[in-house]
């Protein structure tokens, strides 16, 4: 068997590993990584439970090779915050119970990510437009959205002037 | 999966010299589709070439004439986050927002949906109506053709072994033009169109068409040009009795398929009406209405 | 919020963090496929590609011979099981059907159904592996549409099917209609003769999904001992536990489950389809093995609900429903067991009705075999009887709402079945919304409509179990069964610190394995939070029984004269004497050991659950799409323990419900193929397809719990599909009778195309 | 005395009584009364020793798994119906 090695950076540290080329970038971090926190919901792109950030733009990791990361930057959900330290968007999501089965929370956050790194205001319907690409089945959005607008909003009150 | 090796070429000619020797290649840009193409067994390789690293085919530029190039492999959304697309070229923005989700727009390219060369490709009836070329490049050289000349059928483009889609070249708007694509889909968002349709037109002085381009997805086996269209209006004054002669020479032009997606009724139905409502969305750009 | 009679609670009614929420926004919860013992192989199922064939022979010889794989298991690796019906936790299981489906015998059934299983060293050898057993089959065909299967030159998917009548006599000849159920009170042809207006119709809905985004996934270990841990996820771990140790004929104490999260279900969790075949594939192979359906998987071969058609016919008189006569028929799939008969007595629970008329049939068809989904059954009925009554009441000129608030089941009002209700709360459901602020707005513009629907669902009470303790430092654990699928965890401390009195922090709630507490069934019929809610409420009692015979050997009180009350036990005579919860805990060790509260029991008090909700739509003429503008869902909840997750579950209800309206649908060729089984294809509400949804939480507390609990979880799936599509007729003038409301069929009908 | 409601389909059993009263204290004593009355009857509703799974008795309008054994107080009410799941 083929493998290859690929060193990249994933969530602030230095990696090497070693895979085949027809491994996708879901299947690198789950399978030889043990990073989890990406989840598989339908393996081509229509869910973003898998949700990455590569090289700061959000993309499904199923639709990725693991070759391709080579000298790229990478960001999982275990890389966004942590017990003790989460990111204001795991807080919201906790406050306004925008989760139930939790299956699909790491790839909104991930995504809702990317979004407010890049436009820390946006509106209920950019949110809705930025997130389309995330299925849930539990909650019918609607406190996702909200818990997004709501990180925004106490982002935005932390800033320094 | 099969499995495959994986090379990442870093100039055109190395890319060219690695699609000549002699293995079946795939191209890798956003991946969006091959990847899933390849797990799902639907297509095969010896060798998937990364197009990600060479420069030329990643980046896009305005010409002093006002045309638009774009590197095949350029990801959508840096595509639609430029503003001078975004004001010059507000109907290839249409397209490139409506290409999967964001998580797919980080990724996925206007080459790579271009020559995945399915029939209900949304940039495909844009650029169509844009009247953009492709250059196709090879170890020979580079060849140019109009967009509509590119498909051959469903997942079949004009592209010969050993080449590849370097850029697409968008000729300026003149004055008084406006484009504007959109598509038919049951849902907001992650569907394929039922029905797409992209027009160009321009008006002289007085308001009357002298001239338009209307394209439609997922109404035959390839994207198609609609001619009857485009001459049922020109000359004529741009509004809606005007507009409708188009729809109804949209609906004969489109020859559908019934599929899980939408029936040949429904779809040749939507040509009429989305023919109809980009003329009026082409119209009010001209306007400056949107 | 509308509240009646609810007393005051210290916790419940708070909306605190969910226990389990910092693992899951972190991404470090452990989902099923998220387990990784030592050695794990991967598994794969080889699935059938035609809708109906009989096997003739299974090769396995070219898979086996593959490097990295380890094992192969066809029907023959099961033992035989009897053709006989096992009661399994909530629902009855012929256990011959069930191991029939798990891995097909001599017929495969559906498009999909499982033939034969790999396990390899990796999950890209496993796939290729599947294509390397070689299935012989002689093409059957199909039957794809409930009332096609019904007629009596169907194609039959079993020839030694006959139809079951309620007395359990049988047809004489067979048939691919398994049963058939009737419920019958009054006189409906009388009332229809005496009614002002009688108007009848057929309905018809699709097969459609739960659509939960986790896939199936097992994880199987056959331990050197003999016995078999398996980790997956499911609504009911002592469920799975039970019909893997029935399938494989261990005795039940040799076979662990240890759920995992659970990645969403709505019922389609239930069964089971992997567990047994990952472990064969382990026994096979000496490894743990892993099987994770891919979404194509989980669309053709897990366990969707009926697809339906309904005749209904309705007679009003002086503003009264005085009659409704319906048949119904659902598709069980390719095994009987439709929720057919749920479907029937649900249909006019909302209504007082005198006189009615309903039969219901279960119609094997080329599918796969259904399972529960939300209120299984309701939704389809109800999607009959609320679009007939629209249509109905708008004949006699009275408001939709007026009409359901003057005609509402009330307490005692009698059931199809002839039992009364205890006290309900459907006619306040009606009244909150006639006052809400969207009923009271007007409704504008062109191509727009409103439409309103009201829905029932009975809720589940069935079995639990809970062990408390308490720990010297005087926190709390928790220790349940019953799988936490969106905040039970949350929901059960909450009630458990009401009833202690202590704080919701200073209790830690853990869902445990099949060895660590007594039975549980499912989650599901709405049941966690009300019965594992009641088991907590017992075995806080129970503590503080405890902590009072602790204090009295602590104060020096005899226990007659101490109360708990608050969070401290103290003298009835002399309040002064008191001690505190923790500093009673914290002297266990010297009073007696270890303090702690258990409760196993068989649920009884179920509140049923009622919902009416309001929808706005907007249909566009030229391309048939409906788009969702206002949404408005009231029900009675009972009471809320945490309302925002009981807004979370209504809220997702009806997202489901609108996608089973507009949308969602089976989408099969003639020759029964599933050519929709991928979330591109088969279309569930994105974000930009649902707006906000208005929740009003009316609390008529069921008087059947000491907290008033009432199951929330179903019953907002049932109104959705009549409310968007009364709001369509109401937008276009036009009657859609047949489910999905698709832009297709939309187009199609307005047109004429 | 305990009241048990009949369904349509079972009517004819009992000369069309949609429901009867039995002096009883478990449901196996119900069904072994109802029986009596319709020799067989208890036979169509009990398999292997319990109800048969595709029906459920509601006790007092609630339907759960009614164990045969279990014990009625006076004046229950019970309800043959077809079973159900839940999501």
């Amino acid at each position: 068997m083929r493998r290859t090695q690929v060193q990249a950076t994933i969530n602030g540290e230095r990696v090497e590993f070693l895979c085949e080329p027809r491994q996708s970038l879901l299947e690198v971090l789950r399978e030889e990584l043990n990073l989890t926190g990406a989840k598989e919901g339908c393996n081509n792109g229509n869910c973003g439970a898998c949700s990455v950030l590569l090289n700061g733009r959000v993309v499904n990791s199923c639709c990725v090779l693991g070759v391709e990361l080579e000298g790229a930057d990478l960001t999982t959900i275990e890389g966004i915050g942590q017990a003790g330290s989460l990111h204001p968007l795991q807080q919201t999501f906790l406050e306004e119970a925008a989760l139930q089965c939790g299956i699909c929370t790491p790839g909104f956050i991930v995504s809702a990510k990317a979004l407010l790194d890049k436009e820390p205001h946006p509106d209920e319907h950019r949110v809705r437009w930025w997130l389309a690409n995330n299925l849930c089945r539990c909650t019918g959005y609607d406190k996702i959205v909200r818990a997004v607008l709501k990180a925004a909003d106490q982002m935005e009150e932390v800033k320094p002037v | 999966m099969e499995n495959f090796d994986y090379v990442a070429p870093r100039s055109l000619a190395e890319a060219y010299a690695t699609l000549g020797n002699g293995r079946s290649s795939l191209m890798l840009a956003g991946g969006t589709d091959v990847i899933v193409q390849l797990r799902e067994g639907r297509k095969r390789c010896d060798q998937l070439i990364d197009l990600k690293h060479i420069p030329d085919l990643m980046t896009f530029q305005v010409n002093s004439d006002g045309s638009l190039e774009i590197g095949a492999a350029a990801p959508l959304a840096t595509l639609y986050e430029n503003a001078e697309i975004a004001r010059r070229f507000p109907a290839i923005v249409d397209a490139a927002t409506i290409i999967g989700g964001t998580q797919i727009q980080s990724r996925a390219s206007l080459g790579g949906n271009l020559c995945n060369a399915s029939p209900a490709a949304d940039s495909s009836p844009a650029l169509m109506a844009l009247g953009a070329r492709l250059v196709i490049g090879s170890s020979s050289g580079t060849r140019e053709i109009a967009v509509e000349d590119f498909f051959v059928g469903p997942g079949r483009s004009a592209l010969q072994p050993g080449e590849l889609l370097v850029k697409i070249v968008v000729p300026a708007l003149r004055e008084n033009a406006g484009a504007f694509y959109h598509r038919f889909i049951p849902r907001n968002e992650m569907d394929i169109a039922v029905a797409s349709a992209g027009v160009l037109l321009e008006l002289d002085g007085s308001g009357q068409i002298t001239r338009a381009r209307v394209a439609l997805g997922a109404v035959g086996p390839t994207p198609i040009m609609v001619p009857a269209a485009a001459q049922a209006v020109t000359g004529k004054a741009a509004n809606a009795d005007t507009f409708a002669l188009a729809g109804a020479a949209a609906a004969e032009a489109a020859t559908p398929i019934t599929d899980m997606r939408g029936s040949i009724a429904q779809r040749k139905h939507l040509a009429s009406v989305l023919t109809v409502r980009a003329f009026e969305g082409a119209l009010a750009r001209i306007k400056g209405d949107s | 919020m509308t509240t009646v009679d609810r007393p005051s609670y210290k916790v419940i009614g708070t909306r605190p963090i969910r226990p389990d929420g910092v693992e899951k926004v972190t991404g470090q919860a452990q989902y099923g496929a998220d387990i990784r013992p030592p050695g794990l192989v991967y598994g794969r199922i080889v699935r059938s590609p035609h809708a109906h064939a009989r096997i003739l022979s299974i090769d396995t010889s070219e898979a086996e011979a593959m490097p990295g794989v380890l094992a192969v298991v066809t029907s023959r690796d099961l033992p035989t099981a009897a053709d006989k019906v096992e009661e399994l936790g909530e629902t009855a299981v012929n256990l011959r059907e069930l191991s029939e489906n798990i891995l097909a015998h001599d017929k495969a059934l559906y498009h999909g159904h499982a033939v034969a299983a790999v396990a390899a060293t990796s999950s890209q050898i496993a796939a290729e592996a599947v294509t390397r057993v070689k299935v012989t089959y002689e093409v059957l065909p199909p039957v794809l549409d409930v009332r096609d299967a019904m007629r009596p030159d169907a194609p039959l998917l079993n020839e030694n099917r006959h139809t079951k009548a309620m007395d359990g006599s049988l047809s004489e000849k067979p048939s691919n209609i398994a049963s058939v159920v009737q419920f019958k009170g009054g006189d409906v042809e009388a009332a229809f003769a005496a009614a002002d207006h009688v108007l009848e119709r057929e309905y018809s809905t699709s097969m459609v999904h739960q659509g939960y985004i986790e896939p199936h996934n097992s994880t199987a270990n056959w331990n050197s001992d003999g016995t078999l841990t398996i980790w997956t996820s499911t609504q009911g771990s002592f469920v799975v536990r039970a019909q893997v140790a029935q399938v494989l004929k261990l005795p039940v104490s040799r076979v662990r489950v240890i759920p995992m999260e659970i990645g969403g279900g709505f019922g389609g969790k239930i069964p089971i389809y992997l567990d047994p075949v990952a472990a064969l594939l382990s026994k096979k192979s000496g490894r743990p093995v892993q099987i994770t359906m891919n979404r194509t998987e989980v669309f053709q071969a897990s366990g969707p609900t009926s697809g339906t058609h309904i005749k209904v016919k309705a007679g009003i008189k002086d503003g009264k429903l005085t009659a409704v006569q319906a048949t119904l028929s659902y598709e069980a799939g390719a095994y009987p067991g439709s929720p057919v008969g749920a479907g029937c007595m649900c249909m006019i629970s909302p209504y007082n009705v005198e006189n009615f008329d309903l039969t219901g049939y279960d119609v094997v068809v080329n599918k796969p075999k259904t399972s529960a989904y939300r209120a299984p059954g309701a939704p389809a009925a109800s999607f009959a009887i609320e679009s007939l009554l629209d249509e109905l009441v708008k004949r006699t000129g009275s408001d939709p709402l007026e009409f359901r608030l003057s005609n509402s089941s009330r307490e005692n009002t009698t059931m199809v079945t002839g039992v009364p209700f205890p006290r309900i709360g459907a006619e306040e459901t009606v009244r909150a919304a006639l006052d809400s602020p969207h009923y009271k707005s007007p409704m504008e513009g062109p191509n727009r409509g409103r439409g309103v629907a009201s829905g029932f669902w009975f809720n589940a009470g069935l079995q639990s179990s809970v062990a408390v303790s308490v720990n010297p430092d005087g926190t709390v654990n928790l220790i349940q069964g019953s799988i936490d699928i969106g905040g039970t965890r949350a929901s059960l401390s909450m009630q458990l610190a009401e009833t202690l009195g202590i704080g919701y922090d200073d209790i830690r709630a853990t869902v445990v394995d099949t060895d660590s507490v007594g039975h549980n069934d499912v989650t599901g019929g709405s049941r966690t939070t009300f019965a594992s809610g009641l088991a907590v409420h017992e075995a806080g009692l129970d503590i503080q029984r405890q902590m009072v015979q602790r204090a009295s050997a602590l104060l020096n009180v005899p226990e007659d004269n101490l109360e708990y009350v608050g969070a401290e036990v103290r003298s009835k005579s002399d309040p002064s004497k008191r001690i505190s919860f923790t500093e009673i805990a914290s002297k266990s060790g010297q009073t007696g050991g270890p303090i702690v509260g258990k409760a196993s029991l068989s649920a009884r008090g179920v509140g049923a659950a009622f919902g009416t909700h309001i929808a706005d739509v907007e249909v566009d003429p030229g391309t048939g799409k409906v788009t969702v503008l206002r949404y408005t869902a009231v029900q009675d909840v009972g009471t809320a323990i945490h309302p925002a997750y009981v807004e979370g579950q209504i809220h997702g209800g009806v997202a489901q419900g609108v996608g089973w309206a507009i949308n969602e649908e089976y989408y099969y060729d003639e020759q029964g193929h599933l050519l929709n089984s991928s979330f591109l294809d088969y279309r569930m509400p994105t974000t930009l397809d649902l707006p906000m949804i208005e929740t009003v939480l009316v609390e008529v507390p069921n008087p059947g719990h000491p907290y008033g609990v009432r199951g929330v979880g179903e019953v907002p799936i049932v109104p959705p599909l009549a409310a968007i599509a009364n709001a369509v007729a109401d937008a276009t003038g036009h009657r859609f009778t047949v489910l999905p409301l698709s832009p297709r069929r939309i187009v199609e009908e307005l047109y004429g195309l | 005395m305990v009241v048990i409601i009949i369904p349509a389909l079972m009517r004819p059993y009992f000369d069309g009584a949609n429901r009867l009263e039995v002096e009883a204290s478990t449901l196996d004593a119900v069904l072994r009364a109802l029986d009596d009355r319709s020799p067989g009857f208890y036979e169509r509703l009990v398999e292997d020793g319990r109800v048969r799974p595709e029906l459920a008795i509601a006790v007092n309008g609630e339907v759960y798994q009614m164990a045969l054994h279990e014990r009625l107080a006076p004046g229950t009410q019970l309800t043959i119906v077809p079973a159900i799941g839940g999501g």
